[in-house]
């Protein structure tokens, strides 16, 4: 289980292949990868967006992190996980965050991941600040619940 | 008995208070909630506030021990 | 929305990476993507596995995956969808699926990606069998159900 | 009138059959197990086959039509 936190823009395939390639232990081993991916968008209620700015509590983000791939463990069968996480200065169309679960079977993945990324969504102390294209900066003030879809 | 706690903002919240932290020192037992009030006089509780003792959620009437960093943020918006 | 059977090894996050930069249009308006990864154990019911063969319907196939993420499409919110599917000789390690959609809302990209992969298992024609390390081979009976965890 | 058929066989059943596939000529209405027994007259429809017309997923008792592509199958078995 690999929790990273990170300034600088990342690829999150390459980062996957990577991880996969150095845990050879898992070889052979895992049939399912379920990846989530969030991208930062161009847009957010009704205003275009040019940047963004990610806060969070050092230490803090990571004990949570930790503990969230803990409990999912505890709940699915996972053979390995890697959460990544952007702060710092992003823009439209970088990675914000990847999460990915490697299991035997495809449903633990399935759950497994969504888990992980819901639970990082109320839970991991991360703070994002919106540059509109007007020049306005705001906070987003809460998050969407994803599990409630159209 | 004396306490020292470090009390920490982020976020908006940061801003609102106008400062990244706060020292407190004072004697006898105190709640998450005792210490918002004591290091902002003029400002009371925001209602939809997160506190955290040492990198932990607590509830607001939990109570602090001597050295604890307490923390105080706005509803999270990562991922 | 694209569909493609492959008879020869593919990187999935190549396929994927490669997808979303053709997609122009795209580039700043999605921000989750759900990806599921099916990769050949080398282990299957209790017996070590060295390789597979997969046969398909032709036609058929591309028929009922694309009825799959019409029927995805038509239920959730989704930007564009990239299935990738191998049929012929494969080697353990080896992807054999991915699945991958893009979606402004992650709720919408979870409950679509995983709803594809589940209809593909139960739907498209694709039949499994299995070269076992003794050099017996045997069919695949049935797939499992993905919906059922531990 | 003269109807048709190709009947075609997939994975273990293809091999149980001992063909990829046959061609059938007959008059009148037939569903798609009467196609099965037309050409498979020793064996009987496996219980758990599925079977597709056109390349479409179709019941058991459902009519074939001149010209028209009636598979047999298991259960299939990617992702």
């Amino acid at each position: 289980m690999t929790i990273r936190i990170v300034q600088d823009c990342f690829d999150p395939y390459r980062e996957i292949q990577a991880y996969q390639d150095s845990a050879k232990a898992m070889t052979g081993k895992f049939g399912a990868t379920a990846i989530f991916i969030g991208t930062m968008r161009d847009f957010n209620d009704g205003d275009e967006v040019k940047g963004m700015t990610l806060e969070h509590y050092p230490g803090m983000t990571e004990k949570q992190l930790e503990l969230i791939v803990a409990k999912a463990q505890q709940q699915w069968r996972i053979i390995d996980a890697l959460v990544v996480h952007r702060v710092g200065a992003i823009l439209p169309n970088e990675p914000i965050v990847l999460v990915a679960v490697w299991s035997s079977h495809r449903g633990d993945a399935f759950d497994a991941s969504r888990y992980i990324m819901e639970a990082l969504k109320s839970k991991a102390p991360f703070w994002k600040k919106e540059l509109l294209t007007s020049d306005d900066e705001r906070w987003v003030l809460k998050n969407s619940d994803g599990y409630k879809t159209m | 008995m004396i306490m020292t706690i470090k009390v920490r903002y982020f976020a908006g919240l940061k801003e609102q208070v106008g400062r990244p932290e706060d020292e407190l020192v004072f004697t006898g037992l105190s709640t998450v909630r005792e210490v918002w009030c004591a290091v902002n006089t003029d400002k009371p509780l925001p209602g939809n506030i997160l506190a955290a003792v040492n990198m932990e959620y607590v509830e607001l009437d939990s109570i602090v021990q001597d050295g604890d960093e307490v923390a105080f943020f706005p509803p999270v918006t990562g991922g």
